[in-house]
């Protein structure tokens, strides 16, 4: 089963995804797990009966009544229902770790969270920059993104993408060709195959996989082209040879640090915004699979991409209106050395 | 060229899965039962035959292609005991073939997902390392334009599939059991007169339908992933679909999988044709171009339906 | 008396249907048994108290549930009476979610107490245009209403994913806006009494729809002159054609109609003030396919459909608690398969219900 | 002891509710022709099917030359050399003659392929020696019910059968086709084989059998020489009391115009002829109007014309002098037609609503039927007892009885109900005595005098040179779509009218 003998207080629940979604869920469940495991503590993935705002605030509150200690939420379906939750007195013994999201209030809006609430997102641009720019040092020029579905941790690592593939450009005065396109899924299937291989047979040398399962069907696409894949969120290296790099956000460290912080009593609420400055994002560390690019080079442009001497436009600067267009005008501006094709 | 290499070759994607459930589908109908399980079936049939196959490969038992040979009868097998849940339903218990075939549906699904997670500790996909694809068949890989067509980054289910297609044409319109199964969907009480079993020859055309959705429930998650999620994304219904678009005879059935993998290669692939591309029209617009396009030609080519009689009708004897 | 009402073919679908969901049961102990076999007594504790295993707070989770698929599942069984299987409810369900959210988000001119009504309806509408699509192809073209239901289905979810993006489009959780609770069905005190955990639910006029809904539909195939020709048109299209019915119109109205109860249905979850929202993801709504079971486990009778959806609602609620315990929450798909599975042999036992009245009439008749 | 090829000896079979064979006796001569008589629901068919292997009996034993056999299906039939031509023939309608012949006892060569070689020249053989004609590639919905019924008998003969069973073989026969078959049954016989005969036709029974065993209500009531007795004791046994054969009827007095057809032709898509050509003819009030003619020469289709099931090509109708060519059929039963269908199950009835609903099927919409919608059950229910008291259509449970388990008498008593009593002055009636008893049959009869002495214009269709001679004041001959003769039958006999139903004479103002 899924979860341990004992009482259960940490409990992870997810939305519709699963936990073996080779994303946020899978990452926070194996902290979760390694965690209560390792500290015989028990704990229990809950998935919710419906998908909506009610069906969260159920499953939160049944896992309270099972004796969660500690909740944690991957993905912003829970932010309605952590704003409501988060003012209700009964939950504020409750320490709750929300990855990629913040509460919000009835309105949509941001809310800040209570002190019982640690509200994780991450800077996805950054490793998104630092897998476009490894990928053009690296000497491909025909890159390919496909994102899961238009969402701004999604969108983030696209646009990051760009710029870095840009910026790589530009220092060795080239251009490149970036194919673009939202698969509308985060499952695999044949179509996102077909896709995929569309594009390595049109000449796209890497695809950046930025979406969960849809790895599998291009994975699958690159070993039949003999292309290559950039993985996302953990280190995919292990889940295919195609993989040349991943760009990660250590969800897994941050869930295991919180889950411990709640238990040592040092748990802070807040949002906090993760980067690349304390290690929580960036590419995977081994190097091996590149041709040219190496561990010197990214050390190089970590450094600039931590301090914050490269500027990188993200979501947040774009119109939210664009719903991941690649192509608005502030970041058009900047992909001087850079052609999107952009499938909508 | 090279693109029609790529069409083609996406094509089979998309039409060798669907092609050979719908067969399946076919034998099931023409026997006199209506079978809604394929998606059940597909689902059962993959999940058995990853199953299997990651138990070898973590096991190393078996590898390439023995491993894929044994993986397809452990499909086939799941899928015709599967299978014959709803055959004892139609067959026997002159049940309501819609009802039973829906069941079948539910608890297919059911079944892989709750499996999995009960043996693999709550994780619900099984992984598998695809072993199967073939660079070039040596020699048939160089015959200029067939060898780039058809012998080059293929799967041995490709062959398989065409070899179904005609396996199924000869046994279903030359043999013995292909007349009988088809009075039996026509007009079993004409069958029965003539001292068929109507029993048996149903329960054969429904155990067929279940292997062939079994294997092809494996082979359609084979090229496009590296794990099974417990789905098959209504690639069974669309199966189904096929199997009626091709009025249920194989030859047609053929035409119907290679004429809907080939609009939904289109509709994912269009950006690598180059004129197609300059069109610049929205994805979704190409997305619909399958769906609208078998409307469309199913509007002109239904008038004559080829149904047989008694499908769907359990088989009476003492109902004129 | 008691015969008389075991005489009759309703009481035997019931006791049927009965049978068949104690034999679902029972599969799924067996199966809990075995996979785990410590837990299966609190597990299936767990899973018969269903809708009252936490209060009200469950029993209104139950009832929330029962509502979209109550109306799919009406969906299926009105259209099934005409002898169409419509697997196009999906889409019909879906065309009327996007309808009621398109509305009560954008149509601001209607004044928020009264959206809802018009959101309903259209949304009923909606999914009754759609549906015609297969109708018009069965009454025209002879096209078979399972492919063209497919394929409708398809077409739909990508025509309502481009109506989401371009129209109530949330880009932060990539997904649709969800409905104001201003603009939402009216609470009413009965749904405080009940969701004692959620202040915002108001499910209870959204279940009365339903169910008024469901028996609306009873009462259109039984008493009227439409229903008489549906049916009629089910049982024998070319006799209902010789009698002069166009049965061309019956089954386009029949097919519409049904699409009409699909719609409401994809209206009323997302005016319930749950926060539900429509996905842009490629995947049809499974509310859609779950009133293909409801439909069978009804047996195609619109007042069955009421009870099978609010026992769907039952054991789901259950399901879900069972992940308290080490137990797969399909375990529930597995019973309601294995459920559905036993449906399908009604006809087999109200054959032996027939033998054993029979049986019964002849010793009778010896004795005299 | 008599030399017996087949025994039945105290067969009982029940069905849910019925004792269809009741402690019956059957007992068959080497080399005889043995007629099965009975009413509709006798039990006939029930039999035949024990004896075939379709049913296993209750009660009873059966004897094959003196052995007691169990007969479990119809491949234990065939070891004994029982064969069956079916009421409802067993055919495959999409597969060819040769494929249904061979179906169930096929050659198989290498790979299971079937080889057809040797059975086709077997089946030519027979076909040539009985005289039957039949082209072995043809598929069985191209050929007409005579042919399709020769391929049951090829089906028979080919499997070398000597005790062959006939269900009402001549029900949907044309008088040649008939004699044909009756010469066909007595070559066999001369043959030695023995048959079995069923039918409700007494000529037939006298023209061919030798003895016959009479069944009613399930139980067996008497074997005789057939030439010991008349038609008319025949009869009375069958029926149980005495039945009157002939109709009676006084001279018909037409009036208006009621029906009138011009220059009708209907040529569907796909058909290499007009089916219906260049028909006119007229159709007074008080006078029955028949259309005589073989089966398949467009009677179907001229009557589906007239009531709408089919658009014309072209041409005119009218209906008390309105046009109704392009009216619906609604319309059409509003402005006064009544039609009882050549084909009870697919057209006339829904067999799985209950009688009241059936007999009610052209009412319900009309606005004494219903309010605002709402049908009116009681008043329906009403009508419903009314008819089936004044035609007494008999089933288990009355108005309430679902129709498909009604006996197929009493289900077309329940049509001609319908349609002769609802309004209208036109009664368009095909086959409607088809697999009739005698009793049925001269009810019927009755009923369709008495339509026309109210007044009414009847069009009648009919196979049965017996009733369109007993029935109609004119004759309308169809051959091949066209009207090829209009005869008085006063003036004219069976033999004339069969020529020209072949086509081989045409009235003069048909003339080509
Ligand atoms: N399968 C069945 N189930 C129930 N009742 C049946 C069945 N078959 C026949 N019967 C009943 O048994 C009785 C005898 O039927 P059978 O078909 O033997 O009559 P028949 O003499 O052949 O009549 P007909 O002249 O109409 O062909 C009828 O009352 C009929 O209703
Ligand atoms: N399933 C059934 N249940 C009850 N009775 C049946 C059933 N099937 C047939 N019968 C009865 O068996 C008898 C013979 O049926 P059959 O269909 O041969 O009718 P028929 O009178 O011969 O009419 P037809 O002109 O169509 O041959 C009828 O009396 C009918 O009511
Ligand atoms: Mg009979
Ligand atoms: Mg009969």
């Amino acid at each position: 089963g899924s979860g341990s003998k004992s009482k259960p207080e940490i409990a992870l629940i997810t939305d519709s995804g699963g936990i073996n979604d080779k994303s946020f869920n899978q990452s926070a469940w194996e902290a979760v797990k390694e965690y209560g495991e390792k500290n015989g503590k028990g704990y229990k993935y809950y998935k919710p009966a419906n998908f909506d705002t009610a069906g969260y605030k159920a499953q939160i509150k049944n896992a309270k009544d099972n004796g969660a200690k500690v909740i944690v939420l991957p993905g912003y379906k829970f932010a309605a229902a952590m704003g409501e939750l988060q003012n209700d007195e009964k939950y504020k013994d409750i320490h709750f770790v929300l990855i990629d999201f913040q509460p919000q209030d009835a309105k949509g809006n941001n809310v800040e969270p209570k002190s019982n609430v640690y509200a994780a997102t991450f800077k996805e641009f950054q490793p998104g920059y630092l897998a476009g720019y490894a990928a053009v040092k690296d000497g491909y020029t025909k890159l390919g993104f496909m994102g899961g579905i238009a969402l701004p941790a999604v969108i983030n690592y696209g646009y990051g993408y760009l710029q870095g593939a840009n910026d790589a450009a530009k220092a060795m005065n080239k251009t490149v060709d970036v194919k673009y396109y939202y698969t509308g899924s985060f499952n695999e299937s044949p179509e996102i195959k077909t896709k995929a291989t569309g594009w390595y047979n049109g000449g796209t040398e890497v695809i950046f996989s930025c979406g969960g399962q849809i790895c599998n069907s291009i994975f699958a696409a690159a070993k039949e082209t003999n292309k290559k894949v950039i993985g996302v969120d953990s280190d995919q290296k292990s889940q295919s040879e195609t993989v040349i790099t991943s760009a990660m956000k250590n969800v897994k460290k941050v869930v295991k640090d919180e889950i411990k912080a709640s238990y040592d009593g040092k748990f802070e609420g807040g949002v906090h915004l993760l980067e690349a400055k304390d290690g929580d994002v960036g590419l995977s560390p081994d190097f091996s699979r590149f041709k040219n690019f190496k561990k010197a080079d990214y050390d190089e442009v970590f450094k600039k991409v931590s301090d914050g001497s490269i500027k990188i436009v993200s979501y947040a600067d774009v119109d939210a209106n664009a719903k991941g267009d690649p192509n608005t005008a502030n970041l058009k501006s900047v992909l001087t050395n850079v052609t999107v094709d952009y499938q909508k | 060229m090279s693109i029609v290499y790529f069409l083609f070759n996406q094509t089979l994607l998309f039409a060798i899965p669907l092609m050979i459930v719908a067969l399946g589908a076919m034998f099931s109908e023409r026997g006199g039962v209506v079978n809604l399980a394929l998606e059940g079936i597909m689902v059962i049939g993959a999940f058995s035959g990853i199953f299997f196959m990651n138990w070898a490969q973590t096991n190393q038992v078996l590898s390439g292609m023995p491993l894929l040979f044994a993986s397809m009868a452990i499909a086939a097998l799941a899928g015709f005991l599967f299978s014959m849940l709803h055959a004892f339903a139609a067959i026997n218990l002159a049940a309501d073939q819609t009802i039973s075939g829906t069941a079948l549906n539910i608890l297919g699904a059911g079944l892989a997902i709750f499996i999995a997670k009960t043996v693999q500790d709550g994780a619900q996909n099984i992984s598998f390392t695809n072993e199967f694809r073939i660079e070039s068949i040596p020699g048939l890989g160089s015959i200029p334009v067939l060898g780039d067509l058809l012998f080059k980054n293929c799967y041995i289910t490709t062959f398989l599939g065409f070899l179904l297609l005609a396996f199924s044409w000869y046994l279903l319109m030359k043999t013995k059991f292909g007349l009988h199964l088809r009075s039996c969907g026509e007009n079993p009480q004409a069958a029965d007169a003539a001292g068929i079993s109507v029993y048996k020859t149903r329960y054969a055309g429904v155990a067929l339908s279940g292997i062939l959705a079994g294997v092809g429930g494996l082979i359609y998650i084979i090229p496009i992933s590296t794990e099974f999620t417990g789905t098959v994304a209504g690639y069974g219904f669309l199966a189904l679909a096929v199997m009626i678009f091709g009025n249920y005879s194989p030859l047609r059935i053929g035409g119907a999988a290679f004429f809907f993998g080939f609009t939904k290669t289109i509709s994912f692939a269009y950006s690598s044709i180059p004129f197609i591309a300059k069109l610049s029209l929205p994805d979704t617009f190409y997305k619909l171009i399958p769906y609208v396009a078998t409307l469309i030609l199913l509007a002109f080519t239904s008038k004559n339906s080829a149904a047989p009689r008694a499908d769907g009708i359990p088989y009476d004897k003492s109902r004129r | 008396m008691l015969s008389k009402l075991f005489a009759k073919d309703g009481t035997k679908s019931v006791i049927a249907s009965l049978i068949s969901i104690f034999f679902g049961l029972v599969v799924g102990f067996i199966i809990i048994l075995i996979f785990a076999p410590n837990e299966a007594l609190e597990g299936f504790g767990i899973l018969l108290s269903g809708g009252f295993y936490r209060g009200t707070e469950s029993f209104s989770q139950m009832i929330y549930l029962s509502i979209p698929i109550m109306m799919t599942g009406l969906c299926v069984a009105f259209a099934y009476k005409t002898g169409e299987f419509n697997i196009g409810v999906p889409g019909q369900y879906l065309i009327g979610s996007f309808v009621a959210m398109y509305i009560s988000i954008r149509w601001t001119f209607i004044p928020d107490s009264l959206v809802w009504i018009v959101a309903v309806i259209c949304a009923g509408l909606a999914g009754a245009l759609w549906a015609l699509i297969p109708g018009f192809l069965k009454a025209f073209k002879n096209v078979n209403v399972v492919i063209s239901g497919i394929m409708c289905n398809y077409i739909c979810l990508l025509l309502v994913i481009q109506g989401i993006k371009s129209t109530i489009y949330n880009s932060t959780g990539a997904e649709s806006m969800t409905i104001p609770e201003s603009r939402s069905l009216p609470r009413t005190p009965l749904d405080g009494l009940l969701s004692t955990g959620d202040s915002n639910l108001r499910f209870v006029v959204a279940f009365l729809i339903a169910v008024g809904l469901c028996i609306l539909a009873w009462v259109i195939m039984n008493k009227t002159q439409f229903g008489y020709e549906l049916k009629a048109v089910g049982f024998n299209k070319d006799a209902a054609k010789y009698a002069g019915m166009n049965e061309k119109k019956t089954l386009i109205l029949a097919l519409a109609t049904a699409g009409f109860f699909a719609g409401v249905g994809g209206a009323l979850p997302y005016l319930c003030g749950s926060g539900k929202t429509l996905q842009i993801t490629e995947v049809l709504p499974d509310e859609g396919f779950n009133g293909i079971p409801i439909a069978l486990l009804g047996f195609s009778n619109p007042i069955g459909c009421i009870f099978a959806a609010l026992f769907m609602g039952y054991i789901n609620v259950g399901g879900n608690y069972l992940q308290s315990l080490n137990i797969a929450v399909e375990v529930i798909q597995i019973i309601t398969g294995v459920i559905i599975y036993f449906a399908s042999f009604t006809l087999f036992i109200k054959h032996v219900f027939a033998k054993h009245e029979a049986n019964k009439r002849k010793k009778e008749e010896g004795k005299v | 002891m008599d030399d017996y090829a087949i025994e039945m000896l105290n067969i009982t079979k029940e069905f849910p509710g019925i004792k269809a064979n009741d402690n019956i006796t059957l007992q068959v001569k080497k080399g005889e022709i043995h007629a099965l008589l009975g009413e509709n629901g006798a039990g006939k068919s029930t039999l035949m099917s024990i004896l075939f292997g379709l049913y296993q009996p209750d009660e009873g034993e059966i004897r094959i030359n003196g052995k007691a056999v169990k007969i479990n299906d119809p491949n234990d039939a065939n070891k004994y050399r029982i064969g069956m031509v079916h009421q409802h023939f067993k055919l495959v309608h999409n597969f060819t003659v040769l494929e249904n012949i061979i179906l169930g006892i096929e050659e198989t060569g290498f790979g299971g392929k079937l080889v057809k070689g040797n059975a086709r020249k077997k089946v030519m053989e027979l076909s040539e020696k009985y005289k039957l004609n039949v082209d072995p590639d043809a598929l069985i919905e191209n050929i007409t019910v005579g042919m399709q019924q020769r391929v049951e008998i090829l089906k028979m003969l080919f499997r070398d059968n000597d005790i062959l069973i006939f269900d009402e073989p001549t029900a949907v026969l044309t008088p040649q086709e008939i004699d044909e078959l009756m010469l066909i049954m007595k070559n066999l016989k001369a043959e030695g084989k023995s048959i079995i005969f069923i039918t409700h036709k007494l000529n037939e029974i006298k023209a061919v059998a030798d003895r016959c065993t009479i069944l009613r209500k399930g139980k067996y009531v008497d074997t005789v020489n057939v030439a010991d007795v008349s038609k008319e004791q025949l009869s009375e046994k069958m029926v149980g009391h005495k039945v009157q054969l002939v109709v009676d009827k006084t001279p018909a007095k037409p009036k208006d115009v009621i029906l009138k057809v011009e220059h009708l032709t209907y040529h569907p898509k796909g058909a290499n002829k007009a089916l219906v050509n260049d028909v006119s003819f007229e159709a007074r009030a008080g006078e029955i109007v028949c259309i005589a003619g073989i089966d398949g020469n467009g009677q179907t289709e001229l009557v589906y014309n007239l009531s709408g099931l089919a658009q014309p090509t072209s041409g005119k109708i009218y209906l008390n002098d309105i046009d109704i060519t392009h009216k619906s059929i609604r319309e059409r039963i509003d402005d006064g037609m009544k039609h009882i269908p050549e084909d009870r199950h697919k057209h006339g009835l829904v067999l799985d609503y209950n009688l009241s609903m059936n007999i009610n099927l052209k009412n319900y919409y009309k606005p004494e039927y219903h309010k605002k919608g709402f049908l009116n059950f009681e008043k329906m229910d009403q009508y419903a007892d009314k008819l089936i008291e004044e035609y007494d259509v008999r089933s288990g449970e009355g108005r309430k009885s679902i129709v498909r388990g009604m006996s197929g008498g009493n289900q077309q008593k329940a049509i001609v109900a319908r349609e002769v009593e609802a309004n209208g002055d036109l009664l368009i009636a095909v086959q409607p005595t088809r697999g009739l008893d005698v009793g049925a049959i001269s009810f019927i009869h009755k009923q369709i005098v008495k339509q026309r002495d109210e007044g009414k214009a009847v069009l009648l269709v009919s196979l049965e040179l017996d009733e369109v001679m007993a029935l109609s004041d004119r004759i309308l001959v169809i051959y091949e779509g066209e009207i090829v003769g209009d005869l008085d039958p006063k003036t004219t006999d069976i033999k004339e009218l069969g020529l020209y139903m072949a086509g081989s004479k045409r009235g003069a103002q048909y003339a080509k």
